[in-house]
């Protein structure tokens, strides 16, 4: 079934030269350490943490409601060190999830209220479950599909999944669209 | 009675919430979009906790009652609330992690060098054994040898880089909010 | 995404029958036939560890057991365990500190660590986890010598009355022990010694000894209720065989099981209908074959309220994913019994087939005996394997709606890759007709037909219906084998569509 | 160089204890069986977990086979399945619906050269009782609680957690008495040591001392804490009832210990002929197949015949 259109509130989104959508209802810190590749959309209550690490998603990424992009940290014996954040292109974070992954690849999907534990790799083309637990350090293959707490492999991903993934966050973005203001063009 | 007490130390970033009487101890850091509520009594956080974002730690009314000064809910030190926790625990003591998108319930006693397991639902009411680890989707209980280790390290950084980002909430001495 | 999180709203007959979304079917080229998961031949590429990524060649992974060497998995809660570091501090002679890292695994889930069943710790961080061995395995491995004599005996035995005795009928004693030796090193358990072999020592077993006494139950059973953060799950004692570990204490960590990558054969021509690239982090292919780049693409765009006997409107969306233009024509379902029809002769077409390959086999179709006698002389893979066949399935298309379908064919242009980057709207001179295709969009076209569900379906019960859909396909295969010209061919899929429930009057 | 190719071309041949609950899957000639899992697969259609055995019919059973034996190859064992040989240890009580499919799945399917399908696998360790047919369905945890013995002061209770928002307390007589349906006499006089004591008493009197004195318990059940104790006692008390008095004149009963867990030792068996050139000569080849395209089955008397049972008795 093809994705309905999603409408958002004009006025709470920021749209970017790059064709990112940020929400002003995100808390986006150390904004100056945060890269959106272009055609990003970042929806309301999203925390994405700049400010412990520099944090770079690709294209055509989707970070859903409520979503905590968060980059790791660990411990050496001097001190700790956040470790930046890279996503790749055209991938999906579902609502309430928290990645804590030290790195995504491209064409992943992450359904809702899932944890990435810390320096977690995703690789490209790998999906993770709603509501698994993926613990701290775990390697998810490409074309593996994780589910459960703690995450293990349950099952593979078609071949073609590149392409769904492209397709789907593409169709996506046309279909994340303004509300239609009634007063301007009651019409449509 | 809305008393914010913040210990000089701590870093309480303003994008914070805390409502009712919330007592802040020294070198803990409570991150953006935090929640600590008091509804039912005053809750007392230790020092060097670590509160990460969209954590609530909730001091719940429950039907009937009133709000009770002497009724504290008593958050120990050295404490790690991971993100997104929701914690109606009532009392806390030291060393205890509480990951992740984990969920303890009232009258859940958390004693010391406790770990709720990322995602773990937790709500019988119980007195949590020293050094539990409650793991997994069916919250399979274990009991460690020895409570895990203290974030000294992370919360010097913490403590260092989050006032070159954030506005954080300060009080000099015990400030009056309507 | 819909394919990966929904439900299948469209499915497409494979040509076993059974019925499958487009991303899990492929399109064997040389064929030209559909196929899926179920009816083609998965053979295991490669192996490699999840963790660690790392390749494996087959004959080391099948030395290890199909384990990782360095990566392990929490006995606990199975997820991979980590090493961690501690520094101690120890006094060396001349009286100085040293200042030494050492190593344990610990599991950053369930804070297993190999502390807790007293593993020592390690210099290295890969360092040589200490192994535990089968205390068994001596027992059985002279046990299995013991029946490979049984059953020589008993195979010698049976020849003398089956055959007249044969000098060198085996290929194995006329070559000694180059046989052997060849078994050993691709890792085979090697055979018996060949008929010369001395029969009359059979190795030395120890048989086991029956014992009247039984344990019983130790005391404290029944007074004290046991801990069950010290007993294990059955999970937990499943996952290492060997040794089944009934307390928490004996659990030692667990080789990371590895992971494939498979290829897929088409079992009718066995060409490769997908083949995966060696390296584990790759997501490039060598052969991919699947449908969803072959054949047009269906996807659900809008569908009406659906009432019992009320016809209703639906929209598609129709995708070319070739560089080449193709034509769809939509056609109706055959009925049931064309289908029983056309399925009968697809199973007699299949053991038709099987009949021509056994006979072609060197094999006369005989007796169970002459088949046993005849792979006693012959090592199973020296001949050339008959094939047998799997019968394809009647299509179980249960249609619950009847279908007004354009009467028109549809052009749809070649996939563009940059037309996605370009937002001038492109104008095609295609004659369409408004009231079948609803708009266009580079490869792709929404048409719109009228369905009807049945009038016996009852609210909630589910709405489907079915059409053939008629395509042109571009075969560049025939080209590359020597005709010159790409050979165009129509080919036809049976497709279902899941429509959803019928809403109640009310 | 045929010979030196075709060593390398020929596989391990795999062994598969397709068991009511458990199914045990491995190497021939390895001392244990790879992979210990239950005996169910996710149903392709609806995703739902379900047992094997719980097929509705012939089609049913044959994509849950297909798919649970993919499973097994593809997840756990990670060999091709093409080309080998299988070799099948079968319940004695397995209905012959499942054992046509299974081999229809395996030839047809995955390409099978051989499938050796082998019976009562106990006999050439020790003697011949082969406890494999029961098990309880108790709470999975049961196992480790239960116990056998007479005693009638309860065990304490455990207290067992699911999830983190129940928890079961275990009454102490539930722990010890989950069991007992291994020991019930029902009217049909079915009770496992019932079970077993007909079995010697259908044997020839010579060899029933024999018999007894040889018993091997195998099976996971058997494993529960205190079941060999509770089945000696029964059996001995039993055998003082006015009807086994009168038939039997044995005294004693003998149990022989495993050396191996008591749930493999039936896979383990087929390991061992497995490896053994055996499976070259009473396998069932694919060209057998195509010609009978039935199974042989023990309880058939085509295939039950003077030579088989011949080569059989001098095993033994």
């Amino acid at each position: 079934m093809e994705l309905q259109d999603i409408f958002y509130n004009k006025q709470e989104y920021v749209e970017t030269a790059s064709g990112n959508k940020v929400s002003r209802q995100t808390v986006l810190c150390g904004s100056q350490n945060i890269v959106l590749n272009g055609k990003v959309i970042v929806q309301s209550d999203a925390i994405i943490r700049g400010d412990l690490a520099n944090v770079r998603t690709g294209r055509n990424c989707i970070i859903s409601r409520n979503a905590v992009i968060r980059p790791p940290f660990k411990k050496f014996s001097k001190g700790v060190a956040y470790f930046p954040l890279h996503m790749g292109d055209n991938v999906y974070v579902g609502e309430n999830s928290v990645v804590n992954a030290a790195a995504v690849g491209s064409y992943v999907f992450i359904g809702n209220n899932v944890v990435i534990g810390r320096r977690c790799i995703l690789k490209d083309c790998s999906m993770i479950e709603d509501n698994t637990i993926l613990p701290p350090e775990t390697v998810v293959p490409p074309f593996t599909k994780y589910s459960g707490s703690p995450g293990l492999c349950v099952g593979e991903l078609p071949e073609c999944t590149q392409d769904i993934m492209i397709e789907f966050t593409r169709s996506y973005y046309q279909h994340f669209v303004p509300l239609p203001q009634p007063d301007k063009h009651g019409a449509k | 009675m809305n008393k914010l007490k913040i210990a000089s130390s701590a870093v309480v970033c303003v994008e914070s919430k805390l409502k009712g009487t919330v007592s802040v101890g020294s070198m803990t850091v409570i991150h953006p979009k935090a929640s600590v509520i008091a509804e039912a009594g005053p809750i007392i956080i230790g020092e060097n906790n670590i509160i990460e974002e969209q954590v609530v730690i909730m001091h719940r009314l429950k039907d009937g009652e009133e709000w009770d000064e002497s009724r504290v809910l008593k958050i120990g030190s050295n404490n790690v609330f991971e993100v997104g926790c929701v914690v109606n625990a009532s009392a806390i003591g030291d060393h205890n992690v509480i990951e992740a998108k984990s969920y303890v319930g009232e009258g859940i006693e958390i004693t010391n060098g406790c770990i709720i397991g990322a995602g773990c639902q937790l709500t019988v009411p119980e007195k949590l054994q020293d050094n539990s680890v409650f793991s997994g989707s069916s919250c399979s209980l274990s009991i460690a040898p020895d409570r895990p280790p203290a974030q000294t390290l992370q919360l010097e950084f913490l403590s260092k880089v989050l006032p070159n980002y954030h506005h954080l909430k300060k009080v000099k001495k015990p400030e009056q909010v309507n | 995404m819909a394919y990966l999180t929904q439900p299948n709203y469209v499915k497409y007959a494979c040509s076993c029958g059974l019925l499958k979304p487009i991303t899990k079917m492929y399109f064997c080229r040389h064929c030209l036939k559909l196929r899926c998961g179920y009816c083609v031949c998965h053979e295991v590429d490669s192996h490699y560890c999840s963790n660690c990524l790392e390749n494996l060649p087959s004959a080391e992974a099948r030395l290890k057991k199909y384990r990782c060497a360095n990566c392990y998995d929490c006995p606990h809660c199975f997820h991979t365990l980590s090493i961690r570091a501690t520094s101690v501090t120890r006094n060396s002679e001349d009286g100085s500190k040293t200042a030494s890292k050492l190593y344990y695994l610990a599991c950053f889930f369930c804070r297993w660590t190999s502390r807790d069943v007293g593993i020592p710790d390690q210099a290295s961080a890969t360092g040589r986890w200490p192994e535990r061995e089968n205390e068994n395995s001596e027992t059985i491995a002279s046990l299995i010598e013991y029946f490979k004599v049984l059953a020589l005996k008993e195979r010698i035995d049976k020849e003398k009355i089956f055959h007249t005795p044969r000098r060198n009928f085996s290929h194995f004693s006329k070559l000694g022990m180059t046989a052997a030796l060849v078994r050993k090193r691709s890792g085979l358990p090697s055979l018996p010694l060949g008929r010369d072999a001395d029969l009359t020592s059979l190795p030395t077993i120890v048989p086991s000894v029956a014992s009247e006494t039984v344990e019983p139950l130790p005391a404290e059973m029944f007074t004290t209720a046991p801990d069950l953060t010290k007993v294990t799950t059955l999970s937990q004692r499943f996952s290492q065989p060997d040794i089944q570990p009934e307390l928490t204490s004996e659990m030692w960590p667990i080789h990371k099981h590895l992971f494939i990558k498979r290829s897929q054969r088409c079992r009718e021509c066995e060409h490769n209908v997908y083949k995966p690239e060696y390296n584990p982090i790759s997501i490039r292919f060598k052969i991919q074959l699947a449908a969803f780049y072959h054949i047009p693409e269906i996807t659900l765009l809008s569908i009406g309220e659906l009432k019992a006997g009320v016809p209703s409107e639906i929209v598609v969306r129709l995708c070319n994913p070739t560089q080449h233009l193709t034509s769809v024509d939509f056609r109706p379902l055959p009925s049931a019994m064309e289908e029983d029809l056309l399925w009968e002769r697809q199973v007699q077409l299949c053991e038709e087939r099987e009949r021509k390959d056994s006979q072609r086999t060197s094999l006369t179709p005989g007796s169970l005996n002459t088949s046993l006698g005849s792979s006693l002389t012959l090592p199973a893979s020296l001949t050339r394997q008959l094939t047998l066949y799997e019968p394809p399935r009647r299509v179980r298309l249960d249609v619950s709606s009847s279908v007004q379908l354009p009467s028109c064919g549809i052009v749809l242009p070649p996939r563009d890759d940059a037309a996605e980057y370009d937002d001038s709207a492109e104008k095609h001179n295609f004659q369409d007709d408004p009231e079948v295709v609803v708009w266009r969009k580079s490869n792709k076209a929404a048409v719109k037909f009228s369905i009807t569900p049945d009038k016996t379906l009852a609210s909630n019960e589910e709405v489907k219906c079915g059409f053939v859909l008629g395509y042109g396909y571009v075969n560049t295969m025939a080209a590359l084998e020597g005709h010159k010209e790409p050979q165009r061919v129509e080919l036809q899929v049976k497709v279902l569509l899941s429509l959803g429930t019928v809403v109640s009057d009310e | 160089m045929p010979l030196y190719e075709a060593s390398y071309a020929e596989k391990h041949a795999v062994v598969l204890d397709l068991g009511i609950r458990y199914t045990k899957f491995g190497f021939a000639g390895e001392d244990s069986p790879r992979c210990i899992i239950p005996t169910e697969i996710a149903d392709p259609e609806t995703r739902q977990v379900r047992s094997i055995y719980s097929y509705k019919d012939e089609t049913d059973l044959y994509s849950l086979l297909v798919e649970f034996i993919h499973m097994l190859h593809f997840k756990h064992l990670l060999v091709s399945p093409k080309d080998r040989r299988v070799l099948i240890l079968e319940s004695l009580l397995c209905p012959t619906v499942f054992r046509d499919v299974l081999a229809k799945v395996l030839f047809r399917h995955f390409e099978y050269t051989k499938i050796e399908l082998l019976l009562n696998l106990g006999q050439y360790f020790a003697q011949d009782l082969i406890i494999r047919t029961c098990f309880v369905t108790p709470l999975e945890r049961a196992n480790k609680f239960a116990d056998k013995s007479e005693d009638i002061t309860a065990a304490p209770a455990v207290q067992y957690r699911v999830d983190g928002s129940k928890t079961i307390t275990i009454p102490g007589h539930i722990r010890e008495t989950c069991h007992e349906v291994f020991f019930e006499r029902d009217s049909d006089q079915l009770s496992l040591p019932n079970m077993i004591l007909d079995a010697i008493v259908k044997c020839n009197v010579d060899m029933r001392k024999q018999l007894a004195e040889n018993i091997f318990l195998i099976g996971g059940s058997s494993m529960t804490p205190g079941f060999k104790y509770r089945l000696s006692q029964e059996l001995n008390h039993l055998l003082k009832t006015p009807y086994y008095s009168n038939r039997l004149k044995i005294n004693k009963f003998k149990f022989h210990t495993s050396r191996v867990k008591e749930n493999y030792v039936g896979w383990l068996g087929g390991s061992l002929i497995g490896a053994s050139d055996l499976l070259s000569v009473r396998s069932l080849t694919r060209e057998g197949y195509l010609n009978n395209t039935t199974v042989p089955d023990w309880c058939n008397l085509i295939y039950n015949t003077k030579s088989i049972s011949d080569s059989f008795k001098w095993t033994l």
